[in-house]
């Protein structure tokens, strides 16, 4: 079996918590164990504030304090991200692993033109002039299908539109050739046409420039659209992986099952739609058992006490429920 | 990269902190004869028709030569004849008018000056003649030029008719308002009074005699001035105005003149000290005699006597606001002579002598009393406190004027340095009576209660309201000094169960209370222009009342028997009736109480061993002139006690690095 | 949801409404130009319906929902209301006009004063329109409201911070219910809230609808929901209504292009679907300076000259119309 | 963007007639033209040398309406003397103001301009530090620092720098000042250290708030995600983005500047217009103080267009047509 | 006959004292304000403890009365006779009625600090005396007194008139805002300092003129601060939603923007109130400030630091008084910044 790209195990990352909890911290994201193949295009979905923009945050160690990772492996082709030094690390990021964020709008400096900030990304990896760089960016441009790319270069984030500007994010992103593209949501703040040539601009890149990718997004459309494997995650855990066909026909998570249900691009209009009852709980607030058990219609008692074990269901397809059958893995 | 800038600059800065001294002069100036001095606040004006104050004259003074001048050691003050020959004695005339003649020494020059390049080309000085005597005293009268002296001097003839006549000139044509004002005045006919008999002879005759007029003399209102520059320097085009530019006669010349921060003399090489050492002129020479105790002193040195003057060669003045940073640049040797501050005076003074630690500095003492008054005073027109309150008012002024212990006060305040005034005379002045002590000035609690009961306010109570009497101290000090000064009285008379209330109000508010004679008490002092009891006595005449006629008589005293006895003894040469004179005069003040004599101001001198010459003044004229200083050994002093103390700069520096290390390695540790 | 019969007339009926916001520049600060947000709407709310306003950012619709409710003021044009016109009614009437119709915002973080309790929040309009005699009364009616939405009462005295993004959303919704009005513009009220979250309160929504007699102006950029819960359906473009129709003949049948690419770019999650959208060119241009003749005539794929000429009307049939010369029949 | 400026300016002439009609109304309601004269005068003044001075100076006239001739009242007056920089002479020594304005602002510059950029530059740095090492000790330590910093008056720094530094350590000259360029700098380094120190608190406390501010927003994680060192972050990209609550900051500052002149300057001997300002405030000089307090509104009109056009420059999201 | 200044002072400070509870009652009955003040006491107790110390030594020192008896008081022959007729504090009556000496004295010292004669209270002046012989902890005291009538006075004229200004500009906008903002340009343009210093010379010296100075200066940044405030919550949802509830327009402003303000007016008031009393402190030091004041005290007593032999303990009083005030306040409002931020209200919880 040939290594990974990236393996996350057992990643566990906590913030300070108003909750009642020991240390004065709840962790956030826990017990993830994750691992993408290079080329691949990996979807870690889940709804707001089950940890996935997190778990992104974590491979490039950049936890806003006062956050920190507790435990966990961050593997880069065998190497653990976390026992780098900050300016090692510092040479992984935008170089190995390259990220781009929800908002383009507040993502990018707004006083600085776009066209320097890709050359201070190029500089930051290469010794180039600054006039190489430029041409580089000018081909990034050109590579993101900028139109007009060559006056764009000299303008500032507010003189362009969010799905541009997430182009100048992406075509930051490329500019050292990364093998591993992290995108948080990358297109949840564009407009549908926008998001579908967006959609349409990263299959096409990742495929040209066969890099892994990283997606995190709460739209099972966007992951259907680009993902080759899924990662369903809740309440900071992930609850079933799988080939983007596992997932979407064979769901067999309570939760991923009643996501999919759920949808209303998927349910017909006369029918109610499908309701997970409650909410999410807040982080600290967790049950210790099975996370999901305070709102699954089939767990019982017995999920509220003990973490659901993961159960492979095939090579491909995992998830942790107590009540699927599967080959409970040995860890 | 923000640390290099920053360590950069740190690295400049320490740089520039090791090459700092604490010496405020050029490197150049510390072998010179140059005399350091300071001063608190900018001289309001330099032209000599107006200039009246303390700094003022500090200025003027050097700059100025006058006709007459005081004697540099004798006292009590004698006049010395300066520009003139001699002093010159009056002349009663016929008709009682009363005249005085000058004769001026010839030859004299003014300092040299663009003004009469300018007039009479080719020349840079000219010589001093009657004319400008009569010229100066004419500006004196223009009610353009606002001389404060000018009411005083207006009992020569024709004085007030000439300023009257030009005013009116002035008003009527516009041609004549264009003319120079040596045009104008020359148009108008002069002063009567005032005339230039020959080339340097000049007559002044007065309505009556008046002896004073000759103290007026001795003080730079009075010098020559060329007409050229009054003229020359009107402020416009780029020059100077001449009340910031003075072209006179003196022994110094002002060379710069910043007058907010410094103001620097050098010789005069036209003086005609300077010209003419063969004259030997009293003004120009020093002195060979003075009075008892100045040749233990030092001040009669054989090597000074009979030595032309000025004996220094340049005279800076510092601007110092502050007492303390400038008492302490003189302990650093960096001014000459300093007072004593109030704050260092137990440092300096330990009994009365010099403390040990000043005398290690090399540092010597001189004390003087000044011919001053401060008082307090109380508005007699006021209802309460005043002549309407009749016998009870009295009874009152004197129970409050029991408590006042000027002793106490110049203890907290003035480290003891005044004394305790028995009358408004100070010591010194004719009139004034050593033996003396005022039944009202000596603290007396029992009798002070006992005139409380008899002015019908037992126990400070007023039987009207029930409630203490409450008068009002009004001040013109609102600071917080001032403050803690006034609270002093005002605590002593609340033992006597009155209530006053201090009302601190700005200068100007102040002003407008005065005017309307809407003030009880006040504090206020009084420096002698000329040493004459007059000068004193004046100030409670009841026609000089301030309310009624903004005159000096702040405390609007009217007593119709002082007034008479006023008038007669004025004029009067000292003599034993003037003396009776007086003697009724502050007995009168004895019982009616308008004020509440304080004390006569002490004045502390220090300066370092290398000065010489210093023998202190209370009138306001210079004697720098006299003064001599030896610079190498003030140079080698300054050097040996001004080392500055560096480590704890090293110490902040490493103290910085220290913090900085921890806190990169506290980073680096969080950071993983 | 079909209408039920007698229910067929308009509820509200939109008549030329412009809706500009003025751009001022230089020394004077004199008006230089004019953004047109609402740039002529004709469009018609019947009885009982979910009439769905759909487009991109910037196209207005928001605008369009303020303004009906004249929370911003038109210039120019109706609003017809049970046959009144909101744009002309004196304050003193608009007043008792406001308690027929009701908005719920899409922020319900932003759209509920942080500082007021829930219950204040909810019975404010009540109090406004004097609706309960008393405060006894009013919170009684807030306790029923809330538990009709799945919203415990006991919490009534909480602050909104201490309630979940779906809960918030739920009071928001109480409290416009709360004044008992006809017509409710939900502007993007299910767009920010997660999937599980959404499902819930589109059934709420529904539920209401069917028990108050409600109708919604539902105004979203979000087609999988205007599927699933919109009778009719307007796309707005640059200002102005694009098509009309029904839900389904504008998923099954769209006929101007707009509404077709609009279409083709939502990412279907039917995994058998993995379609490339419709390509369309360029971005939205400024309403400032909206393009001549057919709006969209820059942008679209289909094109031709006389689109660029002249700006076709709206075709005014009953059960919609479409603004597009080349509109199929 | 002309456009701009100019409504900028035409706001600015505004204030400055509103500052004036101010000015007018706080002065010459209060003053006792009497009290000015016996200031510049002398205590011994008679009183006709005093009728004398008050007629000279004018403030016998009217205050707003002249029924002779419209335009000879004081209003008027003092309207066209401030507008034309024509101050008329002072109250206390009867000197033309203006005079005294020329000779004060060299020495006044001289000491705020170092205080002012060493000053910024000190607490730029500081506050870097600090938001540098955020949620360690330093941070903490700069932290209470700076608000004890803040807690002390401004003459407590003062009366510790003069004994301190001049009178112990003997470094510097305790005050005084030269205006001889070789020898200006020795007076200036101590009342510039205190300045420094005195406004280092609350410099660091604002500028780290910023800092801090500006270091959560999104495009500072973009700037980490592409390998970004902590340095070139603060110094390329906080920086550029905290100019603006900076420049805001800086002319607050200015003010304060003036304050700081106006004890140090006082204290240190240093014949600036803080100086003379102390010193019109003792002695009542109102003229002075007047048109001091319009140089200074003036400056700080200026001030705020200054920065107003600068904000256009600093960020290109503001820029205008 | 009219009724006395003391009399009307300790109606005020009834007044006041009740208000204070009322307004206390209010915040701990709603519990956002009662959370957000929990966190305040959890976070920073010792501050609000000597915060509370002074207003208590204030309001003690407020509230007098004539006649009663002193502590310690022997009436020795020649005491203060005034002080009988004198409303006296109930911080006077701590202290004995002729509690003044005859000039320095040292803290705890037995006699005079200049002449050695013997002090009337030996040891008792746990500061020290000042030049008159007052006692200098008796001062310190008296000055908690003017430092709260500076700030607290000032802030409770300033305060609701710039919210007044502020919402009204802010919310109505138009010809109003315009108004408003000229006044406020014109006054922001005349920087702090001057405008204080113009004012007091020309209102002349005491307290309430340099309360109203104060007031006059120190409203424009808050009123602008109000005004950008509220002109962001016009365009908030919650406002419209009312609008469309059809709220009137008073009960917006009163239900939706002044509710949303009041943490800004209690920030505000709080480092307003530092600002206040340090500047009172500044125009002591150019001698027109209020009289007995801390700063007036600091300003007499730097000149005495220069005393050799040295006299600090005026100083060190003075100044460890109003530091001691100001410190804490201080970190009263940099905490309740943090504390107050909406944005911890918006976070879920």
């Amino acid at each position: 079996m040939t290594q990974p790209l990236l393996e996350l195990k057992d990643l566990e990352t906590s913030f300070p918590s108003s909750a009642e909890t020991v240390s004065g911290r709840a962790s956030v994201v826990e017990g993830v164990t994750l691992s993408i193949d290079a080329g691949e295009v990996l979807a870690l979905v889940g709804e707001s504030g089950c940890g996935k923009s997190v778990t992104a945050l974590s491979i490039l160690r950049l936890i806003p304090k006062p956050g920190r990772i507790e435990r966990g492996e961050i593997l880069l082709e065998g190497r653990d991200l976390r026992t780098l030094s900050i300016p090692e690390m510092r040479k992984v990021r935008g170089n190995q692993i390259a990220m781009i964020f929800q908002e383009p709008m507040t993502s990018l400096n707004p006083v600085v033109r776009v066209g320097d900030q890709v050359v201070e990304a190029i500089r930051l990896h290469e010794k180039v002039s600054r006039k190489a760089a430029l041409a580089r960016t000018l081909e990034l441009f050109e590579k993101v299908s900028m139109p007009d790319a060559k006056a764009r270069l000299r303008a500032f984030p507010h003189e362009l539109s969010g799905g541009l500007k997430q182009r100048v994010m992406i075509a930051m992103a490329l500019s050292s050739h990364p093998k591993l593209l992290i995108a948080d949501e990358p297109t949840t703040a564009l407009d549908v046409t926008v998001q579908a040539q967006t959609l349409e601009l990263l299959r096409d890149l990742r495929q040209e420039m066969d890099m892994a990718v990283l997606l995190i997004t709460h739209d099972l459309g966007v992951v259907n659209q680009l993902a080759d494997r899924v990662a369903v995650m809740y309440a900071g855990k992930v609850v079933e992986t799988g080939t983007r066909e596992d997932v979407f026909r064979q769901a067999r998570h309570p939760y991923t099952k009643s996501l999919l249900r759920s949808m209303p691009a998927l349910a017909k209009p006369q029918e109610p739609l499908y309701e997970i009852a409650g909410s999410v709980p807040v982080p600290g607030e967790w049950p210790a058992g099975c996370r999901f058990v305070t709102r699954c219609e089939e767990g019982d008692d017995f999920c509220g006490e003990e973490p659901a074990p993961r159960r492979r269901l095939s090579h491909s397809h995992a998830c942790w429920c107590h009540r699927v059958e599967g080959v409970q893995d040995e860890s | 990269m923000i640390s290099w800038r920053t360590f950069l600059g740190l690295a400049g800065a320490c740089a520039a902190l090791l090459a700092c001294s604490n010496d405020p002069y050029p490197a150049r100036d510390a072998q010179q004869k140059i005399l350091y001095s300071s001063f608190s606040s900018a001289p309001r004006t330099l032209d000599p028709a107006v200039a009246y104050s303390v700094v003022d004259h500090m200025v003027t003074g050097n700059v100025y030569d006058t006709l007459l001048e005081y004697h540099f050691l004798k006292r009590p003050y004698q006049l010395i004849p300066g520009l003139a020959m001699e002093v010159p004695e009056a002349e009663i005339l016929e008709d009682g008018r009363a005249r005085y003649r000058f004769s001026l020494r010839e030859e004299i020059l003014f300092q040299e000056d663009p003004c009469f390049t300018h007039f009479h080309p080719g020349t840079k000085t000219r010589r001093v003649t009657a004319h400008d005597m009569v010229f100066s005293l004419q500006r004196i009268a223009d009610p353009k030029v606002n001389s404060p002296i000018s009411s005083t001097l207006i009992r020569i003839l024709g004085f007030a008719e000439f300023g009257k006549r030009l005013q009116q000139m002035r008003d009527e044509s516009e041609a004549f308002a264009a003319l120079p004002v040596h045009g104008q005045y020359e148009e108008a006919g002069g002063i009567e009074g005032v005339r230039a008999s020959g080339d340097l002879d000049l007559e002044i005759v007065l309505d009556s005699a008046y002896p004073q007029l000759l103290y007026w003399f001795a003080m730079p209102f009075t010098t020559p001035l060329p007409w050229e520059a009054v003229v020359y320097y009107d402020g416009n085009e780029g020059r100077n105005a001449f009340e910031e530019h003075p072209v006179g006669t003196g022994p110094f010349i002002l060379s710069t003149y910043d007058k907010y921060a410094r103001i620097v003399f050098d010789r005069n090489p036209n003086w005609y000290g300077a010209l003419h050492p063969e004259w030997q002129a009293p003004g120009a020479t020093y002195p060979s005699e003075g009075e008892a105790g100045d040749g233990e002193a030092g001040l009669l040195d054989p090597e000074y006597v009979g030595r032309p003057l000025p004996l220094i060669d340049r005279i800076e003045f510092r601007m110092e606001k502050e007492d303390i940073p400038s008492f302490a640049k003189f302990l650093q040797g960096y001014y000459d002579a300093s007072g004593v501050i109030q704050e260092s005076f137990n440092m300096v003074v330990q009994e009365d002598n010099l403390s040990d630690e000043m005398v290690e500095l090399g540092v010597d003492l001189v004390k003087s009393v000044s011919p001053d008054i401060y008082y307090l005073g109380f508005n007699m027109d006021d209802p309460v406190v005043g002549h309407k309150a009749g016998e009870r008012g009295r009874k009152l002024r004197q129970a409050m004027s029991l408590m006042v212990d000027t002793e106490g006060y110049t203890e907290r305040f003035a480290n003891k340095r005044g004394i305790p005034a028995q009358s408004l005379l100070p010591p010194g002045l004719f009139g004034f009576d050593e033996s003396y002590r005022n039944p009202y000035r000596q603290v007396d609690l029992a009798h002070a209660k006992r005139l409380m009961e008899e002015a019908g306010y037992p126990g400070g109570i007023d039987p009207n309201t029930g409630r203490a009497i409450r008068l009002t101290f009004d001040t013109p000090d609102p600071s917080a000094q001032g403050r803690a000064r006034y609270q002093f009285f005002v605590d002593s008379w609340r033992k006597l169960g009155v209530d006053v209330e201090i009302a601190a109000t700005n200068y100007n508010q102040f002003q407008e209370k005065v005017g309307n004679g809407a003030y009880q008490l006040f504090m206020w002092g009084w420096v002698a222009d000329y040493p004459d009891p007059e000068n004193f006595l004046f100030l409670l005449h009841g026609p000089n009342g301030r309310t009624a006629s903004g005159g000096p008589n702040t405390a609007n005293f009217n007593h119709a028997r002082y007034s008479e006895l006023f008038l007669q003894m004025k004029d009067m040469p000292n003599s034993p009736e003037r003396a009776l004179l007086i003697d009724e005069m502050l007995k009168i003040l004895e019982v009616e109480r308008p004020w509440i004599e304080l004390f006569h101001r002490e004045n502390y001198a220090l300066y370092h061993h290398w000065l010489a010459n210093v023998k202190p003044v209370g009138l306001s004229f210079s004697t720098l002139k006299y003064r001599d200083l030896d610079a190498p050994l003030r140079a080698r002093w300054r050097e040996d006690h001004n080392h500055p103390i560096r480590w704890p700069l090293f110490l902040v520096v490493l103290l910085f690095a220290a913090m900085m290390v921890r806190g990169v390695q506290t980073y680096l540790e969080e950071r993983q | 949801m079909n209408p039920s019969p007698g229910d067929k007339g308009n509820l509200l009926e939109v008549r030329g409404l412009r809706t500009w916001f003025p751009i001022r520049a230089g020394i004077l600060q004199r008006v230089t130009g004019q953004i047109r947000a609402v740039d002529g709407i004709e469009l018609n709310v019947r009885r009982g319906e979910t009439l769905a306003l759909v487009g991109e950012s910037g196209c207005g619709k928001s605008t369009l929902g303020y303004s009906l409710l004249r929370l911003i003021e038109s210039q120019e044009g109706e609003v017809l209301f049970n046959g009144q016109d909101l744009c002309s009614v004196p304050p003193d009437e608009l007043k008792d006009l406001r308690r027929k119709l009701q908005i719920v915002f899409q922020d319900p973080m932003a759209a509920l004063n942080p500082r007021s309790r829930v219950r204040d929040s909810i019975a404010e309009g009540m109090e406004c329109f004097g609706i309960g005699n008393n405060d006894a009364e009013r919170t009684q009616r807030v306790a029923e409201l809330m538990e009709r939405v799945g919203l415990d009462p006991r919490q009534m005295d909480r602050y909104p911070h201490e309630f979940s993004g779906g809960q918030r959303q739920r009071i928001c919704v109480v409290r416009a219910l709360a004044v008992e009005p006809e017509f409710i513009v939900l502007d993007e009220s299910v767009s920010a809230l997660d999937v599980s979250i959404q499902a819930q309160m589109l059934n709420l929504l529904q539920g209401l609808q069917e028990e108050f007699g409600l109708t919604y102006l539902f105004i979203t950029h979000d087609l999988g929901v205007v599927r699933y819960i919109a009778d009719r359906v307007a796309v707005m473009y640059l200002g102005q209504i694009v098509e009309e129709g029904s839900a389904d003949q504008i998923f099954e049948s769209p006929r101007h292009p707009y509404t077709r690419i609009l279409l083709s770019a939502v990412p279907s999650v039917n995994p058998d679907e993995r379609t490339r959208p419709l390509r369309v060119q360029g971005e939205v241009p400024s309403p400032s300076n909206p393009p001549s003749g057919c709006r969209f005539h820059p942008r679209c794929p289909d094109a031709i000259e006389r689109c660029s000429l002249e700006m076709p009307e709206l075709e005014t049939r009953p059960e919609g119309g479409v603004r597009c010369i080349l509109a199929p029949e | 963007m002309i456009a701009y400026i100019v409504r900028r300016l035409l706001h600015g002439v505004g204030i400055v007639l509103g500052v004036l009609g101010l000015l007018f109304i706080l002065f010459f309601t209060v003053t006792s033209p009497e009290g000015m004269a016996t200031k510049a005068l002398g205590e011994k003044a008679p009183p006709e040398a005093i009728a004398q001075w008050v007629t000279n100076h004018g403030y016998d006239r009217p205050l707003f309406w002249n029924p002779e001739s419209w335009s000879d009242t004081l209003l008027v007056d003092h309207y066209y003397s401030m507008l034309s920089f024509d101050f008329g002479r002072s109250d206390a020594d009867d000197r033309p103001i203006m005079d005294r304005i020329k000779q004060g602002a060299k020495p006044s510059l001289y000491l705020t301009v170092p205080l002012f950029f060493i000053g910024l530059f000190l607490s730029l740095s500081g506050a870097m530090l600090v938001a540098f090492f955020r949620g360690t000790f330093i941070d903490k330590a700069g932290l209470v620092v700076s608000v004890l910093a803040m807690s002390i008056p401004t003459m407590v720094y003062i009366i510790a720098g003069q004994y301190i530094l001049g009178k112990v350590l003997l470094w510097f000259p305790i005050s005084g000042f030269d205006r001889d360029p070789t020898m200006v700098w020795k007076f200036l380094m101590l009342p510039v250290i205190v300045g420094m120190i005195e406004s280092l608190g609350g410099g660091v406390r604002f500028y780290r708030t910023v800092f801090l501010e500006e270091s959560n927003r999104d495009y500072v994680r973009t700037a980490r995600a592409k390998g970004c060192g902590e340095l070139q972050l603060m110094t390329h990209h906080v920086l550029g983005n905290a100019m603006i609550p900076l420049l805001t900051q800086v002319v607050v500052a200015i003010p304060h500047l003036f304050l700081g002149a106006l004890l140090t300057e006082s204290f240190f001997g240093i014949p600036g217009l803080g100086a003379a300002m102390v010193e019109a405030i003792h002695g009542n000089d109102f003229s002075t103080l007047r048109a001091l307090v319009f140089i200074g509104c003036l400056l700080f009109i200026v001030a705020q267009i200054v920065t107003d056009i600068a904000y256009t420059v600093v960020d290109p999201r503001v820029r205008l047509k | 006959m009219l009724i006395q200044a003391h009399v009307i002072s300790n109606y005020v400070v009834a007044a006041l004292v009740v208000g204070v509870l009322l307004l206390g009652i209010g915040i701990l009955r709603s519990r956002l304000w009662r959370r957000s003040l929990g966190t305040l006491v959890k976070r920073r107790p010792i501050a609000l403890g000597i915060v509370f110390l002074y207003i208590l030594i204030a309001l003690l020192d407020s509230v007098s009365w004539v006649g009663g008896t002193h502590m310690g008081s022997r009436g020795s022959e020649g005491a203060d006779l005034v002080s009988l007729q004198e409303p006296q504090s109930v911080i006077d009556r701590f202290f004995p009625r002729d509690f003044q000496e005859e000039g320095y004295a040292h803290p705890f010292s037995s006699t005079h600090f200049y002449t050695d004669k013997a002090l009337r209270y030996p040891g008792r002046h746990i500061l020290g005396t000042d030049i008159n012989g007052r006692d200098v902890f008796h001062l310190s005291l008296s000055g908690a007194r003017i430092a709260l009538l500076v700030g607290g006075l000032t802030s409770l004229i300033v305060i609701p008139i710039a919210l007044f200004f502020g919402i009204c500009a802010g919310y109505f906008g138009g010809r109003v805002d315009d108004a408003v903002f000229y006044i406020l340009s014109t006054l922001a343009s005349i920087p702090n300092i001057l405008l204080l210093i113009v004012l007091v010379q020309a209102m002349g010296k005491g307290t309430l003129q340099v309360c109203i100075a104060l007031g006059i200066t120190s409203w424009v940044g808050f009123c602008r601060l109000a005004r950008g405030e509220s002109l962001k919550l016009r365009e908030l949802d919650f406002v419209r939603s009312a609008r469309a509830l059809g709220a009137s327009e008073t009960r917006i402003i009163f239900r939706h923007i002044l509710p949303n303000l009041m943490h800004l007016v209690l920030i505000t008031f709080v480092l307003l109130f530092s600002g206040l009393v340090l500047s009172e402190a500044t125009l002591s030091f150019l001698g027109i400030g209020i009289d007995e004041s801390w700063g007036q005290m600091v300003d007499l007593a730097r000149l005495e630091l220069a005393r050799d032999p040295v006299v600090y303990w005026n100083f060190f009083g003075a100044f460890a008084a109003l530091f001691g005030m100001i410190l804490p306040v201080n970190m009263l409002g940099d905490t309740l910044r943090d504390i107050l931020d909406p944005r911890t209200l918006s976070e879920d919880s």
